[in-house]
């Protein structure tokens, strides 16, 4: 079966999203969707996904039209879709369990039934999370899992994943590609848009490339390149990813010893050099973040100590990190990381405010303005303008701005969690350039992935966190992927 | 590979914060028991008991009425208002109209409805925000309910507008809803059923969605208008259940009576949402909360406590239970 | 020894001897207890007639309790029932307008105890041993309106500030009706009232915008049923320069009397009685109630007219205490005052 | 990529349903200028448009406090009780310690920091979520003005506990603050200082940011606790501040005179959010609030609406003005 949508356009305050653009996906088969930031994929979906009513253009399944304006058209028509930013599309104060399923019960409600049945989904996808535990205290791969087991715990006949993998790592991106095979065995048609192209090239059969609202090629898989979709998504051809690494390093600028928190690390020591970018590799839960945000002060020290030129730092608030010189891009951008109800201009200036403000507090707006321009044009942020409200920009470039903040400090250590999360592979590149230039203006960068490529690609050092504690340090020049996961995964 | 080590389950050892956010109220009232009891031992026999329960009842009913339109993360500012209309119109039905009881409760509930109806239709489609359209209900009814009454209180054998007195009489059916036990009774009934509706029904269930995140439950298909809808006309209903039991206690419709009842009520739902852990509105939280208030209040008078000194301690009170609640506690 | 507000009793002087009062009273190791519950309150009113109760109460040896239910009449009852499960010898309700309350002070009756009611329900006649006391309120309203229509010889544009649904309102606006049918030369030009927190700034800002729509020559005089409206419109004809409009009130305070005698002060007349003399007088009732002495049913306490001239004739400033000296019989009555009373008050001093 | 070089604004082309975000509220006091005007030209004579202001003046004040804790998305309950504590205690430095102006309005001042204080103390500190806290605050600071005045109405030459008469005056200078044209001169002051202290200053950004999203402004480096201290403790001064003038204008101390403010403020308040399409709290749109209530209160005793029915039109208008306003706005 086959659902179409053709000469789909739609406009927002500013922008033309779409563009007379025509899809179609077919049951059974796994299509891609793909295209840099901002190129209209998510939008493209909602339309499917009936978030979106005021579009123009038409959509036929089974070779009848249908109307699909709301949420409601799309479920009975067996639409299911994830989106992109979880945290739109959970209620943090109610358990796994309600969240996963939130549509389906009879008027009343059999609890234990309720926990059994999500408990079983959970089980059936591998994973380990209570049923009964709060959806506001798990971790965001956590979250984006139960947003999957919602999905497939309907009868669907279309499955929509918007960048499903991006705060996933390796493993339980496996796991995802192995319910989605299942899910094609059962003839479904499931659409997966990602800017991880090597997944898209494992797990796909079809792909569609879109361009600036506006389709560029729909073809099978096996017809075309990695290099070929790169260019036609980008418009241009994609140089070597990953910068020059910075080889004049300096002096030791972080030292960390026997830090460990009241959660989750223990005992990590650690140094950074000016010029010289650190990874940390884990997997998930290993304690990436925790290590991040304690570096960063707002997790609780309970032991050791931080030194930054060799003077211990106090560490209690953000703020006096800030001060101290320590800049901090967090995992989830969304909760964390941007304003979404303020301008671009105002979340670019938020951590640096000090630099434009004259006597008495007094905002330089003009000076404000010109510097978050140059951010705008230096980072390649797809905005109508400064003043649009950032919750209107797409995934990756909301991920920009996250970014794009600290860029105005003048921070000594910048520590970056999972920056290249949801970030097109243009982007993407113009992100390495951008920590690169840090390292080679003598900073010391701190960057936490999971993903593998990105740590071999861009680090000159790298630290294994294994279960909250510092398991291995590498040179990044003399070793693999292999030997990284190998020590991730708590091999000695 | 085996690579499916995922985080590890956290232990759950005892936890005393935890322990004080579920248990904080519940601590808090038992402290003031046996800080009542010991200064007089009266405090905790079968009558006061009853006299503090029934001195509850009409805050707990209209707080009912607060969680419901809470748990859609609404906030309901008009059922003060609500509940001074119902109490005059249950009133007037007897001595202006000589209707029986059952017309007379009728109307003052279907004219809640109407009030919960045009709420829900100025915040649902017209977008205004709840706190503001209900605040402006507030007046509207208040004004509406003070017109009605032309700003006269009205009881039985009044002098009408015209100089004649009013011949109607206050049935002995409808005095009962007033007295124990059926006051109490009509309170535990408002609770019981709310906590079922709320915990154990698809509509509570929606409604938390709705409260928790309503572009979710918009984006997942559940009909958010209609459950918001529902929960204004339930929120009003309440407030004119309460209305309607506090004229039955008094006899009588005195000029805004229900106003007083706004704050107690939305303080009630407010330290409600702790109690047990829930972290979200809850009918048995609110009755709690309700417990906590009355029990004070209830203790003051019988320690002699100066009336201007009064809020002071229930103030304070209310300070040191959420104190124990929220301490160390994250969000 | 709970706080400051429950009496301390003090101890009976020794020396003073009991003879002659009543068996109850005698008993000073086992003081008399009264409670004093009054619905409204967050006035002057309500402080000075607590106040007074209190203190005859004490005067007298008893322990005397004192709650406002500040308008909310459930807590009002609540705390009368919460009360008959103490054991107060006698109480005072106050402001019990509605038809609960005959209900509860029939169950106070039922116990054997005694009661006093100030401003209640007319019902309570009905109710066998209850006393029911009040300002003379038509005396009051008839007092400063026809010092109204004396000074301006029956002919006059007034505003009238009334508020409906207090029967003291609606025994005042009797008075009222009456005297505008009997004078056809007065002429209510406008009308206001509310009964808020905040009605003294209400009538202010509200008669603020009455001078404006009626300027000079429009409107002659304002008759203010209660003291907070009185002086709202006092301070709104000061802040305008109004002065010529002249303003008759009832009920009167501290704060009152010094509007009233600030120089060029609108407010000519004001009636009133003393609110700590009504609690005293009521408690004396209480007190003879208690000793099986004979009470009258109802009782109506004596209401005087204030002008502006006598304050203004003293030199010094008149507060509720001194206005004694100024106008006859202010705060002072020997109503009910019996010789065992003299006794007791000796005793206890 | 083709970017321009500077910064490009959005095109704005006419959107009716925009305007009316943008002007819903002021179209609603001009309408409401002309109807009144139109009933009685005496409406808009200069000395009824002062005593429209001078009415506004202490609801533009304290609801200045409410819109700074609004800022940070807090929420001040507390502001009525702390106006009557400060009405209360400036009075009483006269009145019964004989202190000058200076004295007096320190202490109120004072004793409105240390309520802020607390409020943020126990908010920031023990993180208990404000309304509840400010809730408890309320009944606090209520109660401690009530004890500290005994429950009755300060005034010069009062009879004091003892028998003897309070000897202190108001002094003359104080009494200025009340009038005009002072008491319009101090809400202006208030306005513009607070406008340009949120829309134009450092400090006022960040309390902005920290009210749209607590978590990344933290982690922007920005220290939200000091700015939550800062916000709760400016909103008491405010409150403070219009508790003095009342004084002044009344030259009393009643019992709870600050009380009837906090819900005016708090509806001042949030109109203004929509004025001129701010879409968050701010200054000037809380004035322009105040000023839309204070029009209607004035227009309808010129119109002679009843009293009682008044609530019903204030209401009434709120509605419309909220409809005008919200209708069609997407969130
Ligand atoms: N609600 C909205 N209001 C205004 N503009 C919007 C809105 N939603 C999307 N846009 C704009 O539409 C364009 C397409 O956004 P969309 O989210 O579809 O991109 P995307 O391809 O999913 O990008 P990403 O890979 O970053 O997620 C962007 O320029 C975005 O700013
Ligand atoms: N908000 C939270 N509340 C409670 N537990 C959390 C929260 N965030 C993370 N955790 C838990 O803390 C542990 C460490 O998580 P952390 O996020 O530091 O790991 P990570 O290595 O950064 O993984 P990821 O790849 O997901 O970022 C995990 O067990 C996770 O479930
Ligand atoms: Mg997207
Ligand atoms: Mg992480």
């Amino acid at each position: 079966m086959l659902t179409e949508m053709k000469d789909i356009s739609i406009e927002f305050p500013g922008v033309k999203a779409l563009d007379h653009v025509s899809f179609s996906a077919a049951t059974g088969s796994v299509h891609a969707l793909i295209g840099a930031n901002g190129a209209g994929k998510s939008t493209l979906m909602k339309v499917l996904s009936g978030a979106y009513g005021h579009y123009t253009g038409e959509i036929i399944m089974d070779e009848r039209k249908v109307s699909i304006r709301s949420p409601k058209d799309a479920n009975e028509l067996g639409i299911q879709i994830v989106y992109q930013e979880v945290d739109t599309a959970l209620i943090p104060y109610l358990t796994v369990g309600e969240n996963i399923l939130l549509k389906h019960d009879r008027t009343f409600i059999n609890w234990k039934e309720l926990h059994r049945a999500s408990d079983q989904i959970l089980k059936r996808m591998n994973m380990r999370i209570s049923s009964k535990k709060l959806v506001k205290d798990l971790s965001l791969a956590e979250k984006q899992m139960v947003l999957i087991a919602r999905a497939v715990s309907t009868e669907c006949r279309f499955l929509i994943l918007d960048e499903p993998t991006a705060p996933l790592s390796h493993t339980e991106t496996q796991e995802l590609f192995r319910i989605v095979n299942d899910l094609k065995a059962q003839d479904v048609g499931v659409i997966f848009i990602s800017h991880r192209l090597p997944e898209i090239f494992e797990l796909c059969d079809e792909i569609t490339i879109m361009r600036n609202g506006r389709l560029v090629s729909r073809d099978s898989l096996s017809k075309i390149s990695q290099n070929e979709v790169i260019e036609r998504m980008l418009g241009e051809k994609l140089e070597e990813q990953f910068p020059k690494l910075n080889l004049v390093i300096g002096d030791t600028l972080l030292e960390v010893k026997g830090l460990t928190d009241s959660e989750k690390i223990h005992d990590i020591n650690l140094t950074a050099k000016a010029g010289e970018i650190i990874g940390i590799a884990g997997l998930v839960g290993a304690g990436k973040t925790e290590l991040c945000k304690t570096l960063f002060s707002s997790g609780k020290i309970k032991n050791g100590e931080v030194l930054l030129h060799g003077k211990k730092l106090r560490l209690r608030t953000p703020h006096e990190a800030v001060k101290q010189g320590i800049a901090l891009v967090p995992e989830e951008r969304r909760r964390e990381g941007i304003l979404v109800e303020e301008s671009v201009s105002v979340n670019l200036s938020a951590a640096s405010l000090g630099q434009f403000t004259k006597a008495l507090g007094f905002l330089n707006g003009k000076a404000e303005k010109e510097k978050a321009w140059k951010i705008v044009q230096s980072l390649g942020i797809k905005t109508p303008a400064l003043e649009t409200k950032t919750k209107h920009l797409s995934g990756g470039n909301q991920q920009k701005i996250a970014i794009g903040k600290w860029l105005l400090t003048d921070a000594e250590v910048y520590i970056f969690d999972e920056p290249t999360k949801g970030v097109d592979v243009g982007a993407k590149k113009d992100i390495y350039e951008l920590i690169s230039e840090l390292a080679k203006r003598g900073k010391a960068v701190i960057y936490a992935s999971s993903e593998l490529s990105e740590i071999i690609g861009i680090t000159n050092r790298l630290y294994v966190l294994y279960d909250g504690q510092v398991v291995k340090e590498l040179q990044t020049s003399q070793t693999t992927e292999e030997d990284i996961l190998f020590y991730s995964t708590g091999g000695k | 590979m085996e690579l499916s080590k995922t985080a590890p389950t956290q232990q759950r050892k005892f936890d005393l914060f935890d322990f004080l956010y579920k248990y904080g109220t519940i601590l808090t009232i038992f402290i003031l028991l046996a800080v009542f009891a010991t200064a007089n031992p009266a405090f905790i026999q079968g009558n006061n008991v009853i006299n503090i329960l029934r001195s509850i009842s009409i805050v707990t009913i209209i707080a009912i009425g607060i969680t419901i339109s809470l748990s859609v993360n609404g906030f309901d500012l008009s059922v003060g208002s609500v509940a001074s209309l119902s109490n005059a119109i249950v009133i007037s039905m007897f001595v202006w109209f000589s209707q029986n009881t059952l017309v007379a409760i009728i109307s003052a509930l279907a004219a809640s409805i109407i009030v919960g109806l045009l709420n829900s239709f100025m915040i649902v489609k017209m977008k205004i925000p709840d706190m503001l359209m209900t605040l402006a209900t507030m007046f509207i009814i208040q004004g509406i309910a003070l017109t009605y009454t032309k700003g006269a209180t009205i009881s039985q054998n009044m002098v009408m507008p015209d100089g004649t007195f009013s011949a109607g009489v206050i049935s002995t059916v409808f005095t009962k809803i007033g007295q124990v036990p059926w006051i109490i009774v009509i309170m535990v009934i408002a609770v019981v059923l709310v906590h079922i509706f709320l915990t154990y029904t698809k509509h509570g269930r929606y409604m938390y969605v709705i409260g928790g995140n309503m572009e979710a439950a918009k984006l997942s298909g559940i009909p958010v208008n209609k459950y918001k809808v529902l929960a204004y006309v339930l929120s009003a209903m309440f407030a004119s259940i309460g209305g309607i039991v506090l004229a039955s206690r008094v006899m009588t419709a005195e000029i805004n009576a229900g106003a007083p009842y706004l704050m107690d009520s939305v303080a009630a739902a407010f330290i409600g949402f702790s109690v047990l852990g829930a972290g979200k509105p809850n009918a048995i939280g609110t009755f709690v909360g309700a417990v906590l208030i009355g029990i004070l209040q209830n203790g003051l008078v019988m320690m002699s406590v100066p009336y201007y000194s009064m809020d002071i301690v229930k103030g304070g009170v209310l300070a040191f239970a959420l104190g124990l609640t929220y301490y160390k506690q994250k969000h | 020894s709970s706080s400051k507000e429950s009496s301390q009793t003090s101890k009976a002087n020794d020396k003073v001897s009991l003879d002659g009062v009543p068996e109850r009273f005698k008993k000073t190791n086992d003081p008399v207890k009264i409670k004093v519950i009054r619905k409204i309150g967050g006035d002057d009113h309500t402080a000075q007639f607590l106040a007074g109760a209190k203190a005859e109460g004490e005067s007298l040896g008893f322990k005397v309790d004192v709650f406002t239910a500040n308008g909310d009449t459930a807590k009002f009852h609540d705390a009368i029932s919460q009360a008959l499960e103490d054991d107060y010898d006698g109480f005072i309700i106050s402001h019990g307008d509605d038809a609960a309350t005959v209900n509860d002070i029939k169950k106070i009756r039922e116990q054997g105890k005694n009661v006093v009611t100030f401003d209640s329900n007319a019902e309570l006649a009905k109710v066998d041993g209850v006393t029911l006391t009040s300002q003379d309120d038509e005396k009051l309203a008839k007092l400063a309106l026809d010092q109204l229509v004396k000074d301006h010889n029956g002919k006059a544009n007034i505003v009238y500030l009334w508020v409906d649904g207090f029967p003291p309102m609606v025994r005042r606006n009797a008075v009222y009706k009456e005297t505008l049918a009997a004078n056809p030369g007065i002429k209510e030009a406008a009308r206001f009232g509310v009964a808020a927190a905040d009605t003294s700034v209400q009538t202010q800002n509200a008669v603020s915008a009455m001078l404006n729509k009626y300027p000079k020559g429009k409107i002659d005089a304002i008759f203010a049923t209660w003291d907070a409206f009185a002086i709202g419109a006092a301070r709104a004809i000061k802040e305008a320069g109004r002065n010529e409009v002249r303003i008759y009130g009832i009920d009167v305070s501290n704060a009152d009397l010094q509007t009233i005698q600030e120089k060029g002060s609108s407010w000519q007349y004001t009636a009133a009685v003393d609110p700590k003399l009504i609690g005293a007088v009521d408690m004396r009732i209480l007190a003879k109630k208690i000793a099986g002495e004979e009470t009258p049913q109802t009782y109506n306490l004596e209401a005087s007219l204030i002008s502006q001239k006598d304050l203004q004739g003293t030199e010094n400033a008149v507060n509720m205490t001194s206005l004694s000296g100024i106008v006859d019989g202010w705060g002072k009555s020997d109503a009910f005052e019996e010789d065992w009373m003299t006794t007791l008050k000796k005793a206890y001093k």
